[in-house]
């Protein structure tokens, strides 16, 4: 009913598309199945009943050796879906100008968006790893081979960083799969992992199984979304990506991390999740102080906005795992703003590479004289990425602190710091690249954002303030199924407790 | 009694000094007349043992077919053999201190042995007892009864040496002149001699 | 009395000669062919007592193929190597390897 | 009628902003402005007529819901008190004045090429301030007020930094968006305090709480605090943030590389007041907060202390009054800490009146004198801008407290600033006294620097280019009548509102918006003060006048002398106390070293240098091994196989099958 | 005794046998002696048939056990199975090899008799229950392998090959007769239904040591580490279709074989074989993965791979347990789709007419043949064992069965060599993807069969996904058929 449908415009369009000869009908043709896939994900959205916390709209089939195809959406997956069915159009259009093989980007882009709607609906272990893998495969493709300078460097450590994460998760997702008798996301979410204190390697293991696969889904979570240490492949991955993959990248790509921790880290493994979230926590905050203070120093624009994506998906891990209403909230609310702000800064930077071809943060300077609307534009997200009051950045942020506040006022504190000093580089950014006179020969001829580009940015623009102003948007999808994840993981919890 | 115990350890250690000159010797002729040294001394471990029709096969495979086969190569690829032995010697400890541990090894299981239980039982070849039937007929109604199958894969790996060995070896050499003898048989003298009627003047140069 | 340990000692010792021989002789392939026909010697020695200690013909008969095999195996291993010497001019397969790494 | 009129009041500026902002292309540069201009003054017009009709109930009007997340819920909503009445007729006064000065102002600024489009923006800029800041005074629970707080913090951002081509201009804008986030920071921690202890954010219910919370603890840190004192507290630091308060006022100064009557509306009249008003709104939870009321005074009676010495020795006519406002400011902190939140309103309120004033006027100045700001290189301008000077004067007197001892007549400033003072006498405590002495020493130097710019501006020779001087003229009347009428406030304010501020009605006109704990008889006590203690003021302040008089009147030549022979001391002043050095030493340096480490270091060097190592070195390095064991020798090969078997063997005969 | 029986059971084993044969008679009576034209083109078209035909006529067969010849022969699901495989492996890569053959002069009509000769022993390896039934049926294998790797007789490369193979060959199969006698002399039997019985009254370090020797033997067939030496050379020193054939089909043979001979006869000493099975395939994966990384041929590349996908088969293997067999079963059977494909490719790849396999002649060949890139691509993936291919479910399935024997540190071994072996399949995606714009480019495919073979097993990869075209199914009967 509903990715197969979506998938099946994507991919029918790729055949043609490869029939195709003209690029421009290749663009326009890819535009419209994302648009169409963008009306079918609402027309789900319609048809969703939010105050209902179970999966709905699911579709089941039997698969290979007892695993299921089963697909469905609840109010978080719903959420993400909109989001990267949202984006897709954008995506696309903001990649107008790719000249050299059009076709065959148009079609990674497509192939992706199939895997990540997928990864988002998905309800069964295997099939979650299929699709969360599976969009390796494009964007290894899209950086390798419409990237920068160094893309060689930069697509390899993004394939093989994210899949030596993927993988342990794998062989957790077997062992799990094996141990409950069932690949079921939802059946799973009842299983009662044992979670006794074992002993690995002579080191006593508290929660036992639990925390080791808490781990190995860890691994995988971790890499994806990124958490420090593990971010190192972001800011390459994002520097040699083109705009599109950027965008993508940021906008969705890192959120499937988020996503598999609401969905498996914290309902599975209750017990784990509880040992373990200082520790995720921990990292999240040194995440947040750690990149902006390296975001701080970056010399390239590309750079400077993944080291805040990291600080940003920090809030997210932060929010996950304080483990109440406002941090779950919060940090789902940050992920969607995140999709919406990071892929509009992205877009803004391809907008000033497309000109300059460069993206060093010293070639520009006193943009705001000949650009005026893309000035107006940067600065309105580089505020945004603040986490300014009125733009959607600001409510997952003060959401998820103040879910962290319940659980330890020290990170929270700690994590508070990391806003003061996005606010640093942000506009320390915006300062070098938009303000300042125009004194650069290199830039004397600059245009302004073209009407293509300003129509690319307008409904990110509208996103980020009709999110920030109204937040309860989100909130009322969110609501009954955050409320019942709450509830199963506290219930869990408690019950280990009695034993 | 005594000419058993003496026979065995008479071949036993012919067998084994003639494969140490193989491995040793200095000339690979001298090493291949050692192997048949050694194939003719276990031969003698064989018929000992009561299996003669394995003994004679040796002999006459082993010595009469291999050990020429290897004469003949080495005699007809005339390799300059002096020069293969030079530093060898660094090795020697290694193989040396290989060959210990494999000996303790295999001296394991060969210290181990225990005979089983129920081994007469699983006996899969029991029909010819051997001191009611000769031991090559006793052979012979195996192989061409339970193990006929056996034996004509056996006769396949043959064949596929000789191809192999024709493939790999036999050259059509151009430009030779071979006497093809059908087609000197068959030669139709009207394909190749043509009788042609000469005017009487075309020779004439007038 | 001449038991089966007395034959199984041999072959041991024959096998370990044949493998012995393999790294002696480490240029000189026409000789490493001749330790792995001392190895399949020892292979039948050992089955050959084993027969005749179970009073079982399968080890014979066994024997019988290994004599088969092994003299194929000459064969083809000869004429892979004259096809070898044809095109290098020697055996002697260390001197220089085309393909390693 | 308050239903519809609140809505108005809030969203028009928005409008106004959106319309000049955007539209500005289609309806031309000088409709645009003068729309915005208009909504704005009929705004104000609306804000008076709130004010003076307003009962004192508080109202509440929600207009849409706003934020949703389990128990932390909110509206966007108006909430309608004494204290929001006051602000909304502070805010909107100042702005229409600020817009209509604007005009001339704004009208050919030499910062800008010909054809460039500025004007516009610069008033959308204005219009969303002013919308912003109505949204922080008119919010009914924390997320709306942070709202307000960050957007009036936004708005300072763009406008500081309006003259982009300007590097210090941006750098100030960064600055105070920096510094302003760090308050911000301590404010985001005081509502999560809230939050956590009350379970809401509405104010209603946190005032209810407000009471329980005094008797609960929290572990905070490393250390278990009384939640009411942490959240003031940390409320303050917020307020210490916007409000420029000690330690965190170094944004201020340099706020004034923006346009003056962007400093005027919003370093002087009303976004710095802002904190003032934070502390006053949560007067029910700092009743009950003691030691936090301490801090409150402690800070603002030193800042006001610090400012006034700072202001001393500036030379930039604009950053005198900026330290003065500073300084002013920290009186308000005084009054509030001592308890008579109203006295820290009456100030806030006059001092909106006169410190735009001077501003505006120092504005008028400027544009005299072609955007000179160097006081060294004015003098003799009193004939040149006659009403300026006049206006100007007036300002000086109302900021210096002139008014006659013992009655209720003087300009604004007098009426205020006694009650501020008299208050933190009154107050009977060690921080009071504290207070009250630093505050009056400060009153005699503000009176100084006061003087000390009328006499440097107006009075003495023509220094500088001549050429300017010659040139200098009075501003047009755009720019004038705003001056004139924020000069009438100056007068007036204080002798009109004195009675519902300070005076008899002061209880019942505040109504419920003000709390005054059980026990605060401090309000009361200050009107019974000792006549020396009234009289002192403007003692400090004639003495001050005199000395600047003497020294720049008199014997101009006596100053420099002075900061010879005091040379440490006046350079110490000069450089703000070197808070900006120490700052940059203590932090900006800091941070950008632990950036670069982290990044080359930590980065590149640790964890991709780690993986590199395993990369790009372990792995090849296993690669390059495994490509000598493939020497290509037969011999080799199967020696390794040989090996293999036997390595195998002996495995598996000494671990005896101990596969499971 | 003979019997009727016992001939029917064989019969596909004996009409390829009679076939081959006859095609020998055919060339040696019609080739024209002088002639300097191949004379195997004929003969190659037909055996590929015929092996086709009999990998559909023993695919319908009824499924039932049949043993013959006193047992020593089984006849079951399992053999079929590795049968149709072997059977569809040789005779696509006949097909796909044919213009390689030609190019060089090669194209004998020897060539296909004795790729039709080492079917038939690797037909005979996964079939015997008998210690000698097996030596028989891998010499045979072997004996027509040597010739086929020293093929190219008057190339040195091919013809060091085949000496390489041919020595380290005799040893391993020196060794594993050597094992073979001792299990014989210490269970009285050559029959695996007989070891079993001897193994379930007692065991003996004698059998032990016998096992080991057998396995050491069998590992060299199938090219685990530390007996993998030979591969690289061989591999790339051989004709490429015969490099192909290497990859495939014998290793079918061996690794089904293998799986016969342990858990048939061997069954009871799990815990012993189990360990060698662990440190074998963990060698070999991570063998395969490292020193491939290095490699600048595509067939030693592809040698490197098959040393590393082999460990993942032996992994299904190491579990002990019937699901670890499916798991082999599927993989391997997985495993030469996707070799068959790639060396498809590889067989298209000529530059100026010439046949090339060194890496760096890949650049940007993306331009030059999108689809076939493409494909490649896909095959690359599918190696790799990344999702969404089908070699993902192929070692998800190995993992499965490992892990669920809770060998979960073999399981993990497992996934970071498969991390570390994905880094060379991406490096020649990166060459044909994202390489730089320099060097000669390949010519334009030219086989259309080769072609062919290579995009339908790309699409085998990506569709397969969907049910693995029943695989797993098949497999799993295959297995009960082996533990009946």
């Amino acid at each position: 009913m509903f990715t197969p449908l979506g998938a099946a415009v994507t991919m029918m369009l790729l055949l043609r598309g490869d029939d195709e000869q003209a690029q421009h009908n290749v663009k326009i043709l890819t535009l419209t199945a994302t648009l169409a896939t963008f009306l079918i994900s609402l027309l789900v959205f319609v048809e969703f009943n939010p105050s209902r916390p179970d999966f709905q709209l699911v579709e089941e089939a039997a698969w290979l050796f007892g695993l299921l195809y089963k697909v469905g959406i609840d109010g978080i997956s719903i959420l993400f879906v909109l989001l990267t069915t949202f984006l897709m159009p954008v995506t696309v259009l903001a990649c107008w100008q790719v000249k050299h093989r059009v076709k065959e980007f148009m079609a990674a882009l497509l192939v992706l968006e199939c895997f990540m709607i997928g990864v988002f609906c998905s309800l069964d272990l295997v099939l979650f790893y299929l699709f969360f893998e599976a969009g390796l495969i494009p964007m290894f493709l899209i950086i390798g081979i419409w990237g920068g300078t160094e893309k060689i460097y930069a697509s390899f450590k993004f394939f093989l960083y994210t899949l030596l994460g993927s993988i342990l998760m794998l062989i957790a997702m077997i062992a799990l799969w094996l141990m409950s008798g069932t690949s079921d996301i939802t059946a799973l979410m009842a299983v009662d992992v044992p979670s006794e204190t074992i002993r690995v390697l002579g080191f006593s293991v508290i929660g036992g199984v639990q925390t080791m696969m808490w781990l190995a889904f860890f691994a995988s979570f971790a890499v994806k979304l990124p958490m420090w240490p593990v971010h190192t492949w972001l800011p390459d991955a994002h520097v040699q990506a083109p705009t599109g993959g950027s965008v993508i990248l940021a906008a969705i790509l890192l959120k499937m991390g988020g996503y598999g921790f609401l969905r498996f880290s914290l309902p599975i493994f209750p017990i784990a999740s509880e040992i373990l979230a200082p520790f995720v926590m921990g990292l999240s905050v040194i995440a947040i102080i750690y990149t902006s203070l390296v975001a701080l120093m970056q010399e390239d624009m590309k750079k400077l906005i993944a080291y805040s994506s990291v600080a940003h998906m920090g809030f997210v891990t932060l929010g996950i795992f304080s483990v109440n209403k406002q941090g779950i909230d919060g940090a789902i609310f940050q992920m969607i703003s995140h999709g919406f702000i990071s892929a509009a800064l992205f877009l803004a930077i391809g907008v000033i590479y497309d000109r300059q071809k460069t993206r060093a943060i010293a070639d520009f300077g006193g943009l705001v004289v000949r650009m005026p609307i893309y000035a107006c534009v940067f600065i309105f997200f580089t505020l945004a990425n603040v986490g300014l009051p009125g733009t959607s950045g600001f409510v997952g942020e003060f959401l998820t602190l103040a879910g962290a506040f319940q659980v330890s006022t020290w990170l929270t504190v700690l994590a508070a710091t990391g806003v003061i000093l996005s606010a640093c580089y942000a506009l320390w950014l915006a300062r070098r690249v938009v303000f300042g006179d125009l004194i650069k020969e290199s830039l004397a001829e600059i245009v302004d954002m073209s009407p293509r580009e300003i129509v690319v940015v307008l409904p990110l623009v509208a996103m980020t303030l009709i999110l920030g102003l109204y937040p309860s948007l989100v909130t009322d999808i969110i609501d009954v199924s955050v409320n019942h994840l709450i509830m199963h993981i506290t219930q869990s919890q408690q019950a280990v407790m009695i034993k | 009694m005594m000419i058993q115990i003496f026979a065995f350890y008479l071949f036993a250690l012919l067998t084994l000094l003639a494969a140490l000159s193989v491995v040793f010797a200095r000339h690979p002729v001298h090493a291949v007349l050692w192997l048949i040294l050694a194939f003719l001394s276990s031969a003698g471990l064989f018929v000992l043992q009561g299996a003669e029709y394995v003994a004679m096969l040796m002999v006459i495979v082993y010595v009469g077919a291999v050990a020429v086969l290897f004469l003949f190569v080495v005699m007809m690829l005339d390799v300059d053999f002096a020069a293969f032995r030079a530093n060898t010697a660094r090795y020697i400890p290694l193989g040396l201190l290989m060959a210990a541990v494999l000996v303790m090894i295999i001296g394991l299981a060969v210290g181990d042995w225990t005979t089983s239980s129920q081994m007469a039982e699983r006996r899969q070849s029991l029909t010819p007892l051997i001191d009611e039937n000769h031991n090559t007929s006793a052979l012979g109604e195996l192989i061409y009864t339970d193990y006929v199958f056996l034996f004509q894969s056996a006769g396949l790996i043959l064949l596929v040496a000789m191809i192999g060995a024709i493939v790999l070896t036999h050259r059509q050499r151009k430009g030779i002149k071979r006497q093809n003898v059908l087609s000197q048989m068959y030669r139709d003298p009207k394909a190749s001699v043509a009788l042609k009627d000469l005017k009487v003047s075309d020779g004439n140069p007038q | 009395m001449i038991g089966l340990e007395h034959y199984l000692v041999v072959a041991m010792a024959l096998f370990v000669i044949g493998v012995f021989g393999i790294f002696l002789n480490r240029k000189n392939v026409i000789v490493i062919l001749m330790s792995i026909e001392l190895m399949l010697l020892a292979v039948n020695i050992n089955l050959v007592a084993f027969s005749t200690h179970h009073g079982d013909l399968t080890g014979q008969v066994f024997t019988l193929f290994v004599l088969t095999v092994a003299a194929a195996e000459a064969a083809i291993g000869l004429a892979i190597l004259v096809c070898f010497h044809r095109n290098r001019h020697s055996i002697a397969v260390d001197d220089v390897s085309l393909m390693r790494g | 009628m308050m239903t519809i009129l609140l809505p108005t009041i809030l969203l028009a500026p928005l409008f106004g902003a959106i319309l000049c902002g955007f539209a500005h292309r289609v309806l031309g540069e000088r409709i645009a402005i003068i729309i915005a201009t208009t909504i704005l003054c009929v705004t104000a017009a609306l804000s008076w007529w709130v004010f003076t009709q307003f009962s004192g109930e508080t109202i509440t009007i929600r207009l849409f819901r706003f934020f949703d997340s389990g128990s932390m819920s909110a509206d966007w909503s108006i909430r309608l008190d004494r204290l929001t009445s006051i602000m909304l007729v502070v805010v909107t006064t100042v702005s229409s004045l600020v817009h209509l000065y604007s005009f001339g102002y704004m009208h050919a600024d030499p910062q800008w090429k010909e054809h460039e489009s500025y004007r516009p923006r610069f008033f959308a800029y204005l219009s969303f301030f002013t919308f912003a800041m109505l949204a922080l005074v008119t919010s009914d629970n924390l997320v709306q007020l942070f709202v307000g707080w960050e957007g009036v913090g936004v708005a300072s951002y763009l406008l500081i930094g309006f003259y982009y081509r300007k590097p210090t201009a941006n750098a100030a804008a960064i600055k105070a968006f920096i510094v302003n986030r760090i308050g911000d920071f301590g404010l985001a921690l005081g509502f999560f305090v809230l939050f956590l202890m009350t379970d809401s954010i509405q104010y209603s219910e946190i005032f209810a709480a407000a009471e329980s919370l005094a008797v609960t603890q929290i572990d905070f840190l490393w250390m278990q605090v009384n939640a009411a004192e942490l959240a003031a507290i940390l409320l303050f630091i917020g307020a210490c943030g916007k409000s420029a308060q000690l330690f965190l006022h170094t944004w201020l100064p340099d706020a004034m590389e923006g346009p003056t009557p962007v400093s005027a509306l919003i370093h002087a009249a009303t976004m710095v007041t802002a904190g003032v008003f934070l502390v006053c709104r949560f007067s029910p939870l700092f009743e009950f907060a003691p030691t936090a009321l301490v801090v409150v005074t402690v800070v603002g009676a030193s800042t006001a202390f610090f400012a006034a010495t700072v202001g001393l020795v500036q030379n930039d006519i604009k950053r005198v009054i900026a330290y003065s406002t500073c300084s002013q400011l920290g009186y308000m902190f005084a009054a509030a800490g001592v308890g008579v939140y109203q006295a820290a309103m009456f100030h806030l309120f006059t001092h909106a009146f006169f410190k735009a004033l001077l501003f505006l006027g120092a504005g008028s100045v400027i544009h005299a004198m072609h955007h000179e700001q160097d006081m060294r290189n004015y003098g003799h301008l009193r004939r040149k801008i006659p009403l300026t000077f006049w206006t100007m004067l007036i300002g000086t007197l109302a900021i210096t407290g002139v008014g006659i001892p013992l009655t209720h007549i003087g300009f604004a400033g007098f009426l205020s600033k006694d009650a501020v003072i008299e208050s933190t006498f009154a107050a009977q405590s060690e921080a009071g006294n504290f207070a009250f002495w630093l505050l009056i020493s400060a009153a005699l130097m503000t009176s100084f620097y006061s003087w000390r710019l009328i006499f440097m501006t107006f009075f003495g020779e023509a220094r500088g280019n001549q050429k300017t001087h010659d040139q200098a003229h009075e501003s047009p009347m755009t720019m004038l009548v705003p001056i004139i009428l924020l000069a009438v406030g100056a007068i007036g304010a204080g002798m009109i509102w004195y009675d519902p501020f300070f005076g008899k009605t002061v209880t019942e006109w505040f109504g419920e918006s003000i709390f005054i704990g059980v026990g605060n008889e401090v309000l009361e006590a200050a009107h019974h003060v000792p006549k020396a203690v009234k009289i002192a003021p403007f003692v400090a302040m004639a003495l001050g006048f005199l000395i600047a008089w003497l020294f720049y009147i008199q014997s101009p030549s006596l100053p420099k002398r002075l900061s010879e022979s005091q040379r440490p001391l006046y350079l110490f002043l000069l450089n703000k106390w070197y808070f900006d050095e120490i700052y940059d030493f203590l932090f900006v340096r800091p941070a950008k070293w632990t950036g670069r480490l982290l990044w080359k270091r930590g980065d590149l060097y640790v964890i991709d240098g780690v993986l590199h190592a395993v990369v790009l070195g372990l792995v090849p390095y296993l690669t390059r091994l495994s490509r000598r064991f493939q020497s290509g020798f037969l011999f080799h090969y199967a020696f390794v196989m040989v090996a293999g078997t036997i390595l195998l063997m002996a495995t598996v005969l000494i671990l005896g099958g101990a596969g499971r | 005794m003979i019997i009727g029986q016992d001939i029917v059971t064989l019969l596909p084993e004996i009409v390829l046998v009679l076939y081959a044969m006859v095609a020998l008679l055919w060339g040696v009576i019609f080739t024209k002696k002088d002639s300097s034209e191949d004379s195997g083109r004929l003969p190659l078209y037909v055996t590929s048939l015929v092996l086709f035909a009999l990998a559909l006529w023993i695919a319908l067969n009824p499924e039932e056990t049949r043993l013959a010849f006193n047992d020593t022969f089984t006849d079951d699901l399992l053999a079929r199975f590795a049968k149709v495989t072997i059977l569809l492996s040789a005779a696509l890569i006949l097909l796909i090899g044919r213009e390689f053959l030609e190019a060089h002069q090669m194209l004998k009509f020897e060539f296909p008799v004795l790729v039709c000769f080492a079917v038939v022993g690797m037909m005979v390896m996964v079939s015997a229950s008998d210690l000698m039934v097996l030596y028989v049926g891998v010499e045979l294998q072997a004996l027509s392998l040597y010739v086929l790797a020293a093929f190219h007789r008057d190339n040195s490369r091919s013809t060091e090959a085949g000496l390489k193979y041919f020595v380290l060959g005799a040893l391993s199969s020196g060794l594993l007769l050597f094992g073979a006698s001792f299990v014989y002399g210490y269970s009285g039997t050559t029959q695996f239904v007989g070891i079993a019985e001897s193994l379930t009254t007692e065991s003996s370090t004698g059998l032990l040591i016998g096992l080991i020797f057998i396995l050491v033997g069998l590992a060299f067939k199938v090219s685990a580490a530390p007996f993998h030496m030979w591969v690289p050379d061989v591999y790339e020193g051989s004709p490429t279709p015969v490099t192909a054939l290497f990859a495939t089909a014998p290793k079918v043979a061996a690794i089904i074989l293998l799986a016969r001979l342990l858990f048939e006869a061997f069954g009871e000493a799990l815990q012993h074989w189990q360990l060698i099975l662990i440190i074998v395939s963990v060698a070999s994966m991570f063998l395969g993965a490292i020193a491939a990384i290095g490699q600048q041929d595509i067939k030693r590349l592809m040698a490197y791979s098959s040393i590393a996908h082999m460990g993942y088969a032996l992994m299904g293997l190491a579990a002990g347990t019937p699901e670890g067999v499916q798991s082999m079963l599927t993989y391997i059977a997985i495993y030469v789709v996707m070799n068959v494909g790639t060396f498809s490719f590889i067989l298209l790849m000529k530059r100026e007419g010439r046949y090339v396999t060194d890496i760096d002649s890949l650049k940007l060949c993306a331009r030059q043949m999108p689809t076939h890139a493409l494909s490649l691509l896909v095959l690359l993936f599918s190696l790799a064992g990344i999702v969404p291919m089908v070699g993902f479910f192929a070692k998800l399935y190995v993992f499965l069965a490992v892990i669920d024997a809770d060998l979960l540190e073999l399981a993990l071994a497992g996934a970071i060599a498969s991390v570390i072996g994905a880094y060379y399949y991406l490096r020649i995606v990166y060459l044909m993807y994202f390489g730089d714009d320099d060097g000669e480019r390949l010519d334009r495919p030219s086989s259309l069969v080769g072609q062919a073979i290579v995009i339908f097993t790309a699409l085998i990869m990506v569709v397969g996904v969907i049910n693995l075209l029943e695989l797993t199914e098949m497999a799993s009967r295959a297995t009960q058929s082996l533990f009946n």
